[in-house]
């Protein structure tokens, strides 16, 4: 299973170690892991998403990152729900042949992800909650992968 | 009839995660005029559109969609994943 | 313990799981896995290095990408000996408050460990041995972290 | 006396991964001159210094290097770590 989204927690390493085990024919392994940070009194962090258009979209991406990127093989977790500072929230894994395939093409996923997944992010701490605002550098970082600059 | 749906301060603001629409109008922009009257709630989250995004059963779409066939119509703020 | 550098195999999940638990700190963890490719009928990889100096290398690219990318933590773990196909080589992991740090850090360390630490790899296949050539492409990349380019 | 070190193919060509060499070679150019005579394997091993790398003391160094001083001297291919 490629995509995997939902409020359980997960175990980086358990998927690495799983990922990397079934892509023998590849040189090159990467993963990005992005945690709940716990700096600036943040306790918990809620994040809704949008069932069914969720799940579509990544598919959507892993395919357009297999293709354009000739991986052996690509992961995407997602959790959604109550997380507690400190626990991971996603990771992206990809296989390649070589190493700047599977750079470029986690560095792909996660550029779409942030942006273009349906997923919001609000910051639980002491003084209350907020949603997290879009950063206009993350527009831009995806507009790096527009097909006239590839 | 067209399901709306509201994510994230749109849903607080709307005060309502969904709701069913019976609606004649032919473009996203159009129901939105029609959802702004709803209440005072609705009128607030639809009170700058350049901070609201929407999808069409599904899809990512602009404001300019037609919706003659559409079932689904969410609207959301920038996302946020990763 | 940041740079390990030994015979030992090591399992990338277990390192990986040790590494997120310990940088609560950083929103962004990025890992890179060399494998021994198991294609064009490749047996096994015969790696020498250069007792000393290679820990001295790596232990001052380690230093480089910290102050650079403004890593949380990093740590880098790369085998010699024999090693059969399939088998992880080498391992780099970086943390950082931000994903575009993460992932730049990881690329930067795989670029220099590639062409400044002093390893050499031996293919071993069915038809005999043969020495691992550099590739130019190597150098090329190590160039995009020229003090002038950054 | 210097130790010279050799790894992976020149290694192999010179027949040693490490002697004591009593010398005054003022640079790793003139080292290199010196070891050539050694024997064919040396003379192999230095046939073409554009496939040769050069440490001085554990850190990087150019033919041009001083050997002033310096201990360790070690000769290798381009490194293909990682």
């Amino acid at each position: 299973m490629e995509v995997r989204v939902g409020p359980e927690a997960f175990d980086p390493g358990a998927e690495l170690s799983a990922f990397v085990a079934g892509v023998a024919g590849a040189g090159a392994v990467v993963s990005f892991t992005g945690v709940v940070r716990g700096d600036g009194g943040l306790e918990a962090m809620e994040i809704e998403h949008y069932p069914g258009m969720t799940e579509a979209a990544i598919a959507g991406m892993v395919d357009q990152a297999r293709h354009r990127f000739g991986l052996v093989a690509v992961r995407v977790l997602h959790r959604h729900g109550r997380l507690a500072a400190g626990e991971p929230i996603m990771m992206v894994l990809t296989a390649a042949p070589h190493r700047r395939a599977a750079f470029d093409a986690a560095d792909f996923l996660m550029d779409y992800l942030k942006s273009r997944a349906p997923f919001w992010k609000k910051e639980l701490g002491p003084g209350g909650s907020a949603w997290v605002a879009a950063k206009d550098e993350d527009e831009e970082s995806l507009d790096r992968w527009a097909p006239d600059r590839a | 009839m067209i399901h709306v749906l509201y994510f994230a301060w749109l849903r607080e603001r709307a005060g309502t995660s969904r709701e069913s629409v019976e609606t004649r109008a032919p473009t996203v922009s159009a129901l939105v005029e029609e959802l702004r009257a709803r209440s005072e709630g609705h009128a607030l989250a639809f009170s700058d559109l350049r901070a609201v995004r929407v999808a069409v059963d599904q899809k990512l779409a602009s404001f300019e969609a037609p919706l003659d066939g559409a079932r689904e119509v969410a609207f959301f703020p920038p996302m946020t994943g990763g």
